[in-house]
């Protein structure tokens, strides 16, 4: 059953209308004039000029995280192709060189047209190798390829644009654990 | 300059006046669908109104703007956008009996011009006329004194009243049907108990919000 | 002014007022009906107004008074006539004047 | 007929043009108006590279393009519509909104001596005595642009559409004529010259009739399609109303017609209620006789507009060093020029205020005419202009409400709107009539 709201019941003067209207009035007008007089009071973003502050758990474009040693973390599991609603994860999986991983994908593509930037893969990662968390959230291309993101470009960023707190990030080539991360990767103690 | 002007022109914008609403009377006879029908009529009455304000009558001619382009032939083409959703097409222009018909105007045509044409000495310009402007015409009317036509005005109003009251009655589908949507049903009146009380209206389904913009009722079901 | 033959605005009222008559007794569609009895009396009101200038002083303005009166009637006729024929297109569905000939019977 | 005669008939046809000159203020008022009441910069991108600098002219060229864009569009008819009609709709507003100016009293007739006496020269184009029914009357002509459209344009959301558009302004022309005969009752004559001569030797309009002047502008809102009655175009439920199916120049004349429209609505209740051409304690024989002042006055006013908008336009360039921009050498660059321009403007007005103050001193003749002095034709002619300039004034404020409306009601349900057209304001107009009409009697007897 929906909840019934009650009207409110109006007095003569807002049953007259005019009163009110004048109100209204005098509230837009106000506004007209603080914008013009204080064009801070403006809350447009000059956008081209001023880019929007993005939250760091926005859902924006995805990234491949990475091995101390620079390779995907990922193990080609299709877990996040198989939870993803739109099915824009093409994955090609490969054996790896490593004996200790089974498989580590030879291609991995995402179709950014296709994407609906539920989040869904990111949830299903068993390893932590998928993440939307690049800020990238304004994509422009000239054409339908230019939205296909490869595993190169996936895998292209950059450890010092994430915070520190961000460990995984950091442990990645070019990080500030990443010495660290590399010497307990070789001598086998890395999880 | 302009006393001169005005010789020269008066004549020229009487023919040409004259021949647009002979043209739109024409279109209006020939036509297929009533709205161009009422847009010819339209055309008809702004030429009338500007020989009216060459025949020194400039308040008729406002007023048959005013009145009959702007009030009535719009209330005409309004009941035609509302009423013809294809039904038009339907009724021929013309029948067996038209050619009958197309023979009555013709003859009195004739007759009126042969007779216009035989008395022609008797109508001629008459120097005297008055300028029948909005002071005139208005001071002549309600003459209270004595040959003021005040009273005929205030029938005229009368009828209108009443063809007003009789439009509104004829309209309507029936008296009860007021859709009352505006008014705040804001006690209790749930979903189920609005809907009973709409369905207790007869015809209020067909009728819709307001039965007052004559909303087309479907086919089944009414006769 | 300019000198305009009185009789040319009679044979224009009378060529106006055979068309109107020609439209309402030639056509179907109600709505022609209307226009050619709107028709008819614009043509009497051209009529009035061009003999309003035939005959002298304050005779004269009877011939404009007369189209006042005669707008106003057009205007309740036209009135009337659309709320019929809106009474009678809802029932008949149908604009034809034949439709409408159930007094016949 | 002399050659003066033929300037001046000249400079009142050039008059007839002034709706068509402000659209584009208009439409400039609109957009930022709209955008400084939702605490928005409003349109501010598009400019003209010019000597280095791009000059955006506070969001002028917005307007510019969307002209060049909508006149070299493809002039498209959809294959359904009756081309006749559809064709000839929408010139039927723009040809109103030529029409209807001609008829409103601009300035005070002005006298001045011929070669044979004393010539007066009436303030509008057609100063007919029968003048506002006039008006009326192609205003009610201009329904038809948008019935026709709607109809010619063969498709459901056009037609419905029109048929609301049409039945409310139907509707309202009836409160709107009874609005105002409450004030043609007061002053006894239709003529608009008439009108304004009375306010100005008797009280505004709106003080003898304020219930008329309320049902007046309501009415026009509504003949107007504007905000609380915009069922028209009504975008959240019909698309675009009327003009859905038009595109390109069609469509830039429908909304040209509309804009002015809206122009031609403002001068008339600038002009029915507020005195036209007359300001409190300023009428014509004052301006005349203290032209100097008067003009000083009008000057420095100016002036002041001018260095506060230099002001406002600086408070920007500074607002905008202080933002990361990639171009903000050229928005400084161009806030500077516009700066610099208006306070040159501003100056130039104050010199001018000063000049005038010291050197506009005119001799009446010795020449009378209907109770006033007769002054040489130029003086005359700079009195109308001031006067001119008092009627744009008021008309522009009204411009300004029906922008400031737009952004401030919502729109109406549509039964709401026939039932306060037949059910409020048709009933308040009678009463307003009848009572004017019982007190004008008394007055009067």
């Amino acid at each position: 059953m929906a909840k019934l709201v009650p009207r409110p019941e109006l007095t003569f003067w807002e049953r007259i209308y005019f009163v009110e209207i004048f109100k209204g009035l005098a509230t837009t007008f106000g506004h007209a004039r603080r914008t013009l007089t204080n064009p801070a009071a403006s809350i447009t973003l000059m956008y081209p000029e001023v880019q929007p502050d993005i939250p760091r758990d926005y859902r924006a474009r995805h990234r491949l995280m990475k091995r101390p040693d620079a390779s995907p973390r990922c193990v080609a599991c299709y877990m996040c192709s198989t939870a993803c609603p739109a099915r824009c994860i093409n994955i090609v999986a490969e054996e790896s060189p490593d004996h200790h991983i089974e498989k580590r994908p030879a291609k991995f593509e995402i179709d950014l047209l296709l994407c609906v930037f539920c989040g869904f893969c990111v949830e299903a990662c068993p390893c932590d190798a998928i993440r939307m968390d690049t800020k990238q959230a304004i994509l422009a291309g000239d054409n339908r390829a230019d939205f296909v993101v490869d595993k190169a470009k996936l895998m292209d960023w950059d450890p010092k644009d994430y915070p520190d707190t961000d460990v995984q990030s950091q442990k990645a080539p070019g990080g500030k654990l990443h010495a660290q991360a590399l010497e307990e990767f070789k001598s086998g103690t890395y999880h | 300059m302009l006393p001169e002007l005005n010789a020269i022109l008066g004549p020229i914008y009487f023919w040409l006046f004259a021949g647009l609403a002979t043209l739109c009377g024409g279109a209006l006879l020939l036509c297929r669908h009533p709205i161009q029908g009422a847009v010819a009529l339209i055309g008809v009455m702004l030429s009338l109104s500007g020989l009216y304000a060459l025949l020194h009558s400039p308040f008729l001619a406002v007023l048959q703007i005013l009145v009959y382009a702007g009030a009535i032939m719009m209330l005409l083409v309004f009941v035609i956008m509302v009423l013809n959703q294809g039904l038009d097409d339907r009724i021929p222009r013309f029948d067996a009996y038209s050619l009958i018909g197309l023979a009555l105007p013709v003859l009195l045509a004739a007759l009126v011009l042969n007779t216009i044409g035989d008395s022609r000495s008797g109508i001629v310009e008459h120097a005297g006329t008055v300028r029948a402007g909005l002071e005139t015409v208005a001071a002549r009317m309600f003459d209270t004194a004595g040959g003021g036509w005040w009273l005929l005005f205030e029938f005229g109003g009368l009828i209108l009243l009443a063809a007003i009251v009789a439009a509104v009655m004829l309209a309507k589908r029936s008296l009860d049907t007021v859709a009352d949507d505006d008014q705040p049903h804001h006690e209790h009146a749930g979903h189920a108990e609005r809907a009973a009380a709409v369905a207790a209206i007869p015809d209020a389904a067909t009728v819709g919000r307001s039965t007052e913009t004559f909303v087309k009722p479907p086919v089944a079901g009414t006769h | 002014m300019s000198h305009l033959d009185p009789i040319h605005v009679q044979l224009l009222a009378a060529v106006l007022f055979a068309l109107g008559l020609a439209v309402t007794l030639t056509r179907r569609n109600i709505f022609f009906l209307l226009m050619g009895v709107e028709l008819m009396l614009n043509a009497v009101n051209l009529s009035f107004i061009g003999f309003a200038r035939t005959v002298p002083g304050d005779a004269s303005l009877t011939g404009h008074l007369s189209p006042l009166f005669i707008i106003a009637i057009a205007a309740a006729e036209a009135c009337v006539g659309l709320a019929m024929v809106i009474c009678i297109v809802r029932n008949r569905d149908s604009l034809d004047s034949d439709a409408y000939a159930d007094m016949k019977e | 007929m002399e050659f003066n005669d033929i300037v001046l008939m000249a400079i009142k046809l050039g008059l007839v043009l002034i709706p068509f000159m402000l659209v584009p203020l208009l439409i400039l008022m609109e957009r930022r108006g709209a955008a400084f009441i939702q605490d928005r910069p409003g349109p501010n991108r598009a400019a003209i590279p010019i000597f280095g600098l791009r000059l955006r002219g506070f969001g002028l060229v917005h307007n510019l393009t969307d002209g060049i864009k909508l006149f070299f569009k493809e002039s498209f008819v959809p294959p359904f519509a009756y081309k006749p009609f559809y064709l000839i709709a929408p010139a039927i507003p723009v040809m109103t909104a030529v029409l209807t100016p001609s008829l409103i009293p601009w300035f005070a007739p002005i006298s001045y001596a011929a070669a044979n006496g004393v010539v007066t020269v009436a303030p509008s184009f057609f100063d007919a005595n029968a003048g506002i029914l006039a008006l009326f009357a192609l205003g009610s002509l201009s329904v038809y642009g948008v019935v026709l459209g709607s109809w010619a344009s063969n498709s459901k959301f056009a037609l419905l559409g029109g048929l609301r558009a049409s039945a409310m302004m139907i509707s309202y022309e009836v409160s709107m004529g009874l609005g105002a005969l409450g004030l043609f009752l007061v002053v006894g004559s239709f003529s608009l010259t008439s009108i304004v001569e009375w306010q100005a030797n008797h009280v505004w309009g709106i003080v003898v009739q304020p219930i008329g002047f309320l049902l007046f502008l309501v009415s026009m809102f509504a003949e107007c399609n504007r905000n609380p009655f915009d069922v028209a175009e009504g975008e959240s439920e019909l698309v675009a109303g009327f003009h859905t199916e038009y595109s390109s120049v069609k469509f830039a004349l429908f909304m040209m017609g509309e804009y002015c429209h809206i122009v031609v609505a403002s001068a008339l209740i600038a002009t029915l209620f507020l005195g036209g051409y007359h300001l409190p304690w300023l009428d014509t024989v004052a301006i005349k006789t203290h032209l100097g002042g008067v003009l000083a006055g009008v000057l420095a006013v100016t002036a002041l507009l001018f260095l506060a908008i230099a002001h406002l336009v600086h408070g920007r360039r500074k607002q905008y060093a202080t933002l990361a921009a990639s171009d903000r050498a050229a928005r400084s660059k161009e806030y500077g020029f516009f700066r610099a321009l208006f306070v040159l403007a501003g100056l130039a007005c104050l010199g001018g205020a000063v000049a005038s103050w010291l050197l506009v001193k005119p001799q009446a003749l010795d020449l009378w005419h209907e109770g006033a002095k007769v002054y040489p034709l130029r003086w005359s002619l700079l009195t109308a202009a001031l006067q001119i300039g008092i009627v744009l004034a008021k008309t522009l404020f009204f411009c300004w409400l029906f922008v400031w409306v737009r952004w401030t009601l919502p729109r109406m349900r549509y039964d709401q709107i026939m039932s306060l057209g037949w059910k409020v304001l048709l009933n308040i107009a009678l009463v307003n009539l009848l009572v004017t009409a019982v007190i004008a009697k008394a007055v009067q007897s």
